[in-house]
């Protein structure tokens, strides 16, 4: 009861109330829903110390084995510390540990940045072998793929120009006109699958973590 | 020095991360337990920041209008922490439960109200505008949503005319997903060439110093 | 002289806001000429002397809403706008107080409650039917779906684990919803063909639901001693780190069967084409349009979308669900009958504007402004 | 012989990824490396940013907004030096803003680079405003006073003890503002300041998001579009001075047809190995 009626009861009401003061400008309803964003991040606030927890175990448990590699549990840890550490120290003397002049930015910047900007880089090379792997003209569905995909990418440097001087437009055209239908048409599939998803997470009918 | 020395570091995780290209090796290795680490740390210290305190403490201790609400967060947070308690830790399912009723609703309204009638309400096109283009546009962009639509249709067998303005529909899916995959080539390409670009110019700059 | 006219022309309204929670007024200037350069709304209520700065007015719509903090609701204020032109300044009153109320119903959102009423009875009388009659209902083919037991069973042949990789939205989105529903799927066979399973996690909320999702999962296998809680982690809440993490983790474990679940950013294609190089099969989904193209790329299957919302009510083949979908299609139905009729009305309505007669035109403008 | 060349595209075709890796990182990094330059042909979009900021008198002033950080970097930033470079030609003056914290050294940096380059003087030619939090609020309220929001530069030296800052208190005495974007901000100097103030505006924004932007410029809410990287390469030639911007079209270019390469050459195997399975 108390572990499976409850929560099934929470969820129900939850649901409701957000949807129903949805249609309700009037105080305190209309402001409703941005609260239950903010109730949401508070209580991500709370479990974001579940999660590191897990990490830093997950991490100890290595260590404590010996595992294969587990000296860089350590690297790990240092990491950590150094960000937590700075925070700490910083939000105390700044009062804000997002100050511009703050350890805690400078390590940012010289630590996270590159590693955020280099891991986002990497894109550009799977991106080529990804298309050099899938792009292969296997049935009619796949051949359509490919052709756009490859009209596309030639219409948007200089070189496209170069060898037809209406390359830049049709990609416009197929930017603009050809693909929103489709889009368009996932996106509602999307939206009706999610509505319906709802329901049956407000009804109960659909219980992931729960029998 | 202290110039030099963050150059060398941002450089060397650069080239440390690229390193993965190659396959797995100890120096990515170390780019990535430093990452994850540092990274998770730097969440701990956000979170703190922008939602504990300017979220939680700051209007509580301002006394702002409405603070009283938050009694209600706090207590599914603070159930959520019965997690670490085995013997009791079946009452975080009532936190969850809560952010779940949050989510469903929230993307109920969000789904019917910010995307299914604007999107609905973009399509409704005149296929005759009196401008031949504009009104071909406007044929092709109605042809696509439908015929996407009923690609997603699950209830029946797809044959017969279902069957084939389904087939229809996934060639259009098709050539969205061309069109999308062709689009952010050249984003991702930027990306390498910015990163390209300060190594080169910071390996240019170590090599002045010294 | 130029001035009088102006004077004589311009009209200003100050009115309550609709549809809102009240406390604002909102300030709406006709007939301003072209060439205003600048207006400023000015405000004043009972007992005060002079008037204050409110605020800007737009210049393209002409409109203002007054939702300072001081306006309170059911008193009357008086407004006063300044409007700028190259040469002069012309203040003009507005020709009746404003008075703020809250409303109870917003008036603009009638139309997604007409669509969610009829959205909702669609499921539920198809639910109900369902259950009535269980049998003749019917579920298209998703082999994205049908080859998870194969993914697993295969992972489980090669003795590698199964990885299971949660997207970046917290469980406030509905992919990642759909997401718990295929882990709990997936972490059934794990159990089932007794082989590891990795659950990584970007949200720590996440990443707790995942943990009951998969504890529920053993249990209905049989086999809840095998569950370790250790085996679903949460990385790191920063994107790339997260990126780098999964990465760093499959090329180590090389798992045999991959799962990409979830609403994934650009770091889609560097997990998927990392997943390959191991030679794990993998079965992306998603609901981030943006990302569907790199997944058709670089995966084995992939949930295009609605597909894997679809996902509980395939994979657990009950009446109710199965209803639900049912009715979830015939919300589709219902869409498609709109964009048909709304497009003839318009086609038609635009052909005999050409030919001169504007009345359809006009009932098309109608609907279009209902929504 | 003949067995041996179906072998070879066959091979290709399953060829190590890595060889694609070394080679798209070759081809992005020789035009970086030895300076190879693209030619570029100018969009109308950018040649009117150009052509607003050229019929600017001179000392009229420009706002440049930087909001984008480090991650957009590459494609926003040679579009701030390229459009530096043509306001101090023309002598313009220049106030730089931010929105984005986290690009305040960066903007900065850019500024001062192109200033040192023509020798203009701090606070008499460009002055930068530094960055306050509230995004639409700040815009809004710059619209009667930027004293209001801003009481002193990046600095913290006072407004008013800027020569240049003497005379430009809001929106009417901003010629034009110039939004380098990454993120939302766009939209909101579009919606905001351009309704309410008629503020004459261009952005530059990333590629990923040029498209989404073009509908502004199409209702005239904005008077040029500066769109990815191209956009800086097509700016920097209109200033006659090709710097970053031709030099990475060159890398994104060849990067491109590289591609396509590689795709054609994929599919060369597909087909042959198709043909021999056929065959056999």
């Amino acid at each position: 009861m108390l572990k499976k009626q409850i929560p099934l009861a929470i969820t129900f009401i939850t649901g409701v109330i957000i949807v129903v003061t949805f249609f309700i400008p009037h105080p305190p309803f209309g402001r409703l829903q941005q609260d239950a964003l903010t109730w949401y991040s508070v209580i991500f606030g709370f479990t974001m110390l579940l999660g590191v927890d897990s990490l830093v175990k997950f991490h100890y448990t290595k260590l404590r084995r010996r595992e294969k590699g587990w000296w860089f549990s350590i690297v790990f840890y240092c990491g950590f510390l150094l960000s937590f550490i700075t925070g700490v120290i910083s939000e105390i003397r700044f009062g804000d540990a997002f100050n511009i002049n703050s350890s805690f930015m400078y390590f940012y910047n010289t630590i996270l940045v590159p590693l955020q900007s280099t891991m986002f880089a990497l894109l550009a090379f799977f991106i080529a072998s990804a298309s050099y792997r899938a792009f292969r003209a296997r049935n009619i569905d796949a051949t359509f793929l490919l052709v756009t995909a490859v009209i596309v990418m030639l219409g948007r440097v200089p070189v496209g120009y170069m060898l037809w001087h209406k390359l830049p437009d049709l990609t416009s055209w197929i930017l603009n006109v050809l693909q929103l239908g489709p889009m368009r048409g996932i996106m509602i599939g999307i939206s009706l699958g999610t509505v319906a998803m709802s329901l049956r997470l407000i009804l109960g009918i659909e219980r992931t973590y729960l029998s | 020095m202290i110039e030099a020395l963050s150059i060398w570091v941002a450089a060397g995780l650069t080239l440390a991360i690229m390193s993965f290209l190659y396959g797995d090796n100890p120096v990515y290795k170390f780019a990535e337990h430093l990452y994850v680490g540092y990274s998770a740390g730097y969440w701990l210290i956000y979170t703190w920041h922008f939602t504990i305190k300017l979220m939680v403490i700051q209007p509580i201790a301002e006394k702002q209008p409405g603070a009283l609400w938050l009694v209600i967060p706090l207590f599914f947070g603070a159930l959520m922490l019965t997690r670490w308690f085995p013997r009791i830790a079946w009452m975080s399912r009532w936190s969850i439960a809560f952010t779940v009723g949050i989510g469903a609703g929230l993307t109920l309204t969000g789904a019917v109200h910010g995307y299914i009638i604007p999107q609905v309400k973009a399509t409704i096109l005149p296929l005759w505008t009196g401008n031949g283009l504009t009104s071909f546009n406007n044929f092709v962009i109605v042809v696509g949503v439908i015929t996407t639509l009923i690609y997603f249709f699950f209830s029946k067998p797809h044959t017969g005319v279902l069957g084939k303005t389904s087939k229809v529909g996934i060639l259009f899916i098709m050539v969205a997903f061309g069109a999308s995959f062709g689009y952010t080539v050249m984003a991702r390409i930027s990306l390498l060439i910015g990163r390209l670009d300060f190594l080169w110019s910071s390996i240019l700059k170590l090599v002045h110093f010294f | 002289m130029i001035m009088f006219i102006l004077l004589s022309t311009i009209t200003v309204k100050a009115f309550d806001t609709p549809n809102d929670g009240g406390k604002s007024i909102t300030i709406k200037a006709y007939n301003v000429p072209e060439t205003v350069k600048k207006a400023l709304v000015y405000r004043k209520t009972e007992g005060d002397t002079t008037y204050t700065l409110a605020g800007v007015m737009s210049i393209l719509s002409y409109r203002f809403m007054d939702a300072d903090s001081t306006i309170k609701n059911g008193k009357p204020y008086y407004y006063r706008v300044d409007f700028y032109f190259p040469d002069t300044v012309i203040s003009v009153e507005a020709d009746s107080p404003g008075i703020a109320y809250a409303q109870w119903y917003d008036k603009t959102k009638t139309s997604s409650l007409i669509f969610l009423i009829v959205f909702s009875t669609f499921v539920l009388v198809f639910i109900q039917l369902a259950k009535k009659d269980p049998e003749g209902l019917y579920i298209r083919k998703i082999p994205a779906l049908d080859a998870i037991d194969e993914a697993v069973g295969r992972s489980t042949e090669l003795g590698k684990p199964t990885f299971f990789v949660h997207g970046l939205l917290g469980i406030t989105d509905a992919g990642t919803l759909a997401a718990l529903t295929i882990l709990r799927r997936v972490a059934k066979k794990v159990a089932e063909y007794d082989t590891p399973i990795l659950v990584t996690n970007y949200d720590p909320i996440v990443m707790t639901a995942s943990q009951e999702t998969v504890k529920q999962a053993y249990t209905e296998a049989g086999r809840p001693d095998a569950y370790n809680e250790k085996n679903i982690i949460y990385l790191t809440y920063e994107q790339f780190g997260y990126t780098a993490g999964v990465d760093g983790l499959m090329v180590r474990e090389k798992p045999g069967a991959i799962f990409l679940q979830g609403y994934f950013f650009a770091e889609s294609l560097i997990l998927a084409e990392t997943g390959h190089s191991v030679g794990a099969i993998q079965i992306a989904g998603t609901t981030a349009k943006e990302q569907l193209p790199f997944f058709v790329a670089a995966c084995d299957y992939v949930l295009i979308g609605e597909e894997m919302l679809a996902a509980s009510s395939y994979i657990g083949r009950e009446p109710v669900m199965l209803g639900s979908v049912k009715g979830s299609d015939w919300g589709k139905v219902f869409l498609l009958a709109i964009i048909g009729i709304g497009v003839a009305i318009g086609t038609i309505g635009s052909i005999l504007q050409s030919a001169g007669n504007g009345a359809l035109m006009n009932v098309f403008e109608k609907i279009l402004a209902f929504f | 012989m003949n067995g041996e060349n179906i072998s070879f595209w066959e091979k290709l075709g399953k060829i190590d990824r890595r060889w694609i890796f070394l080679i798209i990182g070759l081809v992005v990094f020789i035009p970086i490396a030895f300076g190879l330059r693209m030619t570029v042909h100018v969009s109308p979009a950018v040649k009117s940013a150009y052509d607003t900021i050229n019929s600017l008198p001179e000392g009229s002033v420009v706002m440049i907004s930087i909001d984008y950080d480090a991650a957009s970097m590459p494609e926003l930033q040679p579009m701030l030096k390229a459009i530096l470079r043509h306001c101090f030609d023309k002598n313009l003056k220049v106030v730089l803003i931010n929105f984005w914290p986290l690009g305040l050294p960066i903007g900065n940096q850019g500024l001062e680079e192109v200033a040192r380059e023509y020798g203009k003087v701090y606070g008499v030619d460009y002055m930068n405003l530094g960055y306050r939090p509230g995004d639409i609020a700040v815009m809004l309220r710059m619209g009667t006073e930027i004293r209001s929001v801003f009481y002193g530069d990046i600095k913290g030296t006072p407004l008013d003890s800027l020569p240049m800052m003497k005379n430009i208190h809001n929106y009417d005495d901003i010629a034009v503002v110039v939004g380098l974007e990454a993120g939302s901000m766009g939209d909101a100097w579009v919606q905001y300041v351009n309704a309410r103030f008629k503020q004459d505006l261009i952005l530059g924004v990333t590629a990923v998001m040029a498209a989404g932007v073009y509908p502004y410029l199409q209702a005239g809410q904005i008077k040029g579009l500066i769109g990815g990287l191209k956009g800086a390469a097509e700016y920097e030639k209109l200033v006659n001075h090709p710097a970053f911007g031709h030099i990475g079209m060159a890398s994104q270019s060849w990067a491109h047809v590289t591609i396509i390469l590689f795709i054609i050459l994929g599919n060369i195997g597909y087909f042959m190995e198709r043909r021999r399975k056929r065959g056999l």
